[in-house]
């Protein structure tokens, strides 16, 4: 009880805490989810994006896209190793995605359906997710912290390459227009689920806060989130899909309309429109591909008894 | 003839990256993941200035987008090597070693060659190259020791690209075949790998004749700016 | 009204039928083969047919060939079962059977109805349709009750297409569903298999909103006609 | 020696020989190999073909060219039946023509690159395939005559519409006439190679002949192709890739240049451009789906058991 009482009173005074340190079980867990999610979410959201890859429109946006995809690969393999420290292992981890027992976010469950979904994503999804991940650059564990100063940069980074490619479009022909309304049409929505249920019905927020897992509330950050990307797309000429959406000069902020929660749920229990495609991408590469995994392994076993 | 050689040098490095951003999101771990698109984006990369130059040397105001986007199949002078499917993961290997290993050797030289805006994109290249040939080399040693299975596909796989090498050493790169088959038997022969049977060259790919495979790359790289022939993306 | 029909039906048969088109050459038996083409091309002709339709009841100049290769992803209507990938045999055969069994009732009550122009290929086509229904369904119980591997193939296979099949029943033709489930049920219990668990539905095709593989499909198809603009074929 | 006697008497008098008749070994080897190798090119040249099914560039030629991809198929299912009733199975042919101990036309290793090829293959390859096979109504085994009859009727529809379609081309743009005369250049060479090797190095034709398996010699037949197609040619207005053709009124035929031989045999012996991707797709469409094939025989035999 007492080391108990130390390990919340240094996450109370914002101290890392380190591998090597006691913590609570909970915590460990809680820990574990939170940053393998994140991990599983940077693996699959590359496969929307990598759905571009070869139609990119030019040779710059084609390496833009494809350094971006490559940064989010390596992000995977931080937030992984990250979680590494808290004792569960890699492949444990990726199994437990491919088995479904393991979430990822529920944003890459939606088909990429036109270019301007690539720019779409770098705006408003990656623009969420650095709402989401800001305030985790000073989360409670060291690992995760780290993780998460070097992911924020890449991150910002993204957001404003995505939102320079939607101003193209924005800017471009009557047909490229289109094809942003479209795509800002889509991605409106699911953009604002990133930030996960409404406070009243987030159960595991209080705690989460406590230990600095979480350092805002979802519907703070949501509204956060709308408060910064109302202007950007006004800028743009482009329409937010929600009728409700109204500036509120009480609050100083954009009041919104209902979202459909019950869409949510239903895309976290594995229902959204391309999440068996996407599922099936990951366990295909994997389980098809072991013997190159088995013959590194059986290579290096031969290479070390050899120098034994 | 520099023109040419941009123009080759530029459609290797495109098809090539293409191919391996093929790859994305499906490569067997994530660090091969991240290595076979990080290739890609170095090539993609030196297409970028090959075909800039390219495009210049033409002075007919198209730029290097318009010869990547708008050239159908015929003009395309990029080696038959670089078009090949990437087949299983051995096969990639296979297509990238003998690829990297004789541009790296081209690059070389280029660096230090009389034309100073060749040199300039293969110095910079050439470091780039380098690590892609030893990256691919490694691999070949990895599942040509591997396991059985990894043998017998890296054996398939290098038999499938043989036959594609030949074109690499046309239109005076000759004189790099003598160092080029020094290194790859070295690699075989560390990977415990027989160098496959000579066998007739299928060539074409330098002067516009391609595989079957190139048409649908293309209908796939082409599309948007096919599509909506206005737009600037 | 009548325009809408006929473009989903144009559309639906189109892609389809280019689904189809993909097998030649490599399916399981040469009479598979003869099987898979000949469907695939009563599609086209139904294709033509309907779009020819839509197309003249636009009265803006266009003809199929321009609704088939000249409009971009977002103007097609077809039900996003029919632009699922062909998968193994098993899943074509289960696209073919739920998707054909369903036309199938369609055409059926468009043969009868007040449009007659609609009426008149709906007449036509029927009979065809009714054929593809009966192929896929003799497969669909061949593979169910066939040998273990091919019953879990025939079970992933109806598994990946099912949560398309909502879709067909939407736009007025919601009265086809107790007779469609009459007849799928009927064909899976002679199969030896369970009707999948019923799924939240995915749609959007009618719209205009497809999945990732419309796409890919379409950057093949209308791939010439983008790219010389100009030409007649 | 009577009954041999006898058959050489009924095929000298262009008599049938029909499956249940006594025919020498070496006949029937020879009609298996002939026939069996007849049926590979069908199946192998689907593939070519089917290269531009997905990019036909109209609703029309689709359907065309499905439709004579289909009777392609079709006449190498009555191919290989006519070489069953010989008392070879389908399967062991499959499996001859697997293994590379059967052959198949050597053009058909060669790519199909633009979408003329299709027209050049329908003008010139069924064009060259026609002259070969009319004869063979006549052959004297009855059930390869027959099917040759049902299968000439198709191929002559196919080479009008393969003429048809270079015309369309070769009447259009600047881009579509290079394109037809650049399909030209490459088909022209291995049309003429598929009338076999020169009379004076093609030691089998005489026996063949004698057996009416043959009817006329490789070189008289290459001619005659020579002489028909040289005037479509210039009705297209296009220049057939041989500076030596010239017309010869002493002979009122078309004298022309040096076929390379080295090229055809390396093309025999499976070196063309694309002969690994051709059977590479043969085996892999018949090895990974054998679980169909399976799933059929197990079916019908569990019906028969639950009928007896």
């Amino acid at each position: 009880a007492g080391r108990h009482a130390a390990f919340e009173a240094r996450v109370a005074a914002d101290e890392f805490i380190e591998p090597k340190d006691w913590m609570p079980e909970a915590y460990r867990k809680t820990l574990i989810r939170q940053i393998s999610q994140h991990a599983h979410s940077e693996i699959v959201g590359m496969l929307p994006e990598g759905n571009w890859l070869t139609r990119a429109p030019s040779l710059r946006r084609k390496a833009i896209l494809l350094a971006k995809i490559q940064d989010e690969c390596g992000h995977g393999l931080y937030l992984y190793a990250a979680a590494e420290t808290l004792g569960v292992s890699r492949d444990e981890m990726t199994e437990a995605l491919h088995a479904g027992r393991a979430k990822y976010s529920t944003i890459f469950n939606y088909p990429t359906l036109t270019w301007a979904d690539i720019g779409a994503i770098g705006w408003l999804v990656d623009g969420a997710a650095i709402l989401n991940q800001v305030p985790l650059q000073r989360t409670s564990y060291g690992p995760y912290a780290r993780a998460m100063v070097r992911i924020c940069k890449e991150e910002s980074f993204h957001q404003r390459q995505g939102y320079e490619s939607m101003m193209q479009l924005a800017n471009g022909t009557p047909a490229q227009q289109r094809m942003a309304q479209d795509a800002l049409d889509r991605w409106w929505w699911p953009s604002l689920m990133m930030f996960g249920p409404p406070d009243d019905n987030s159960p595991n927020s209080a705690q989460s806060m406590r230990w600095r897992i979480k350092r805002d509330t979802n519907d703070k950050l949501r509204q956060k989130f709308i408060d910064v990307t109302v202007p950007q797309a006004q800028a743009l000429g482009l329409t937010i899909p929600d009728p409700d959406l109204k500036w509120n000069p009480a609050r100083e902020s954009y009041d919104y309309g209902a979202i459909d929660w019950a869409e949510f749920y239903a895309v976290v229990r594995g229902e959204g429109p391309v999440a068996k495609d996407r599922i099936k991408a990951r366990i295909d590469a994997w389980e098809s591909q072991s013997w190159v995994r088995e013959a590194a392994m059986a290579h290096e076993a031969k290479r070390q008894n050899k120098a034994a | 003839m520099a023109h040419d050689l941009a123009v080759r040098l530029g459609d290797d490095a495109l098809i090539l990256g293409h191919r391996l951003s093929e790859w994305c999101g499906h490569a067997p771990t994530l660090e091969l993941d991240l290595a076979l698109t990080n290739i890609g984006l170095d090539l993609i990369g030196q297409a970028q200035l090959f075909l800039g130059l390219a495009a210049a040397a033409e002075g007919e105001g198209r730029d290097a987008d318009a010869l990547a986007y708008r050239r159908t199949e015929d003009a395309f002078q990029n080696c038959l090597l670089a078009e090949q499917p990437n087949g299983d993961f051995a096969r990639t290997i296979a297509r990238q070693f003998l690829f990297s290993a004789w541009q790296e050797l081209l690059l070389r030289r280029l660096a230090d060659a009389a034309d100073q805006e060749i040199a300039a994109i293969a110095g910079k290249a050439v470091k780039e190259v380098t690590y892609h040939a030893s990256f691919a080399a490694g691999w070949v040693v990895r599942l040509g020791d591997g396991t059985a299975e990894s043998h017998q596909r890296m054996i398939a796989g290098l038999d499938w690209c043989w036959r594609f090498t030949g074109e690499l050493f046309e239109d005076g790169c000759a004189a790099l075949r003598t160092e080029w088959d020094a290194r790859v038997d070295k690699v075989l022969a560390q990977a415990g790998l027989d160098a496959p049977e000579p066998v007739r060259g299928i060539t074409g790919g330098r002067r516009g004749r391609h595989s079957e495979h190139l048409g649908h790359l293309l209908a796939q790289m082409q599309y948007l700016p096919r599509a909506y022939p206005d737009a600037v993306w």
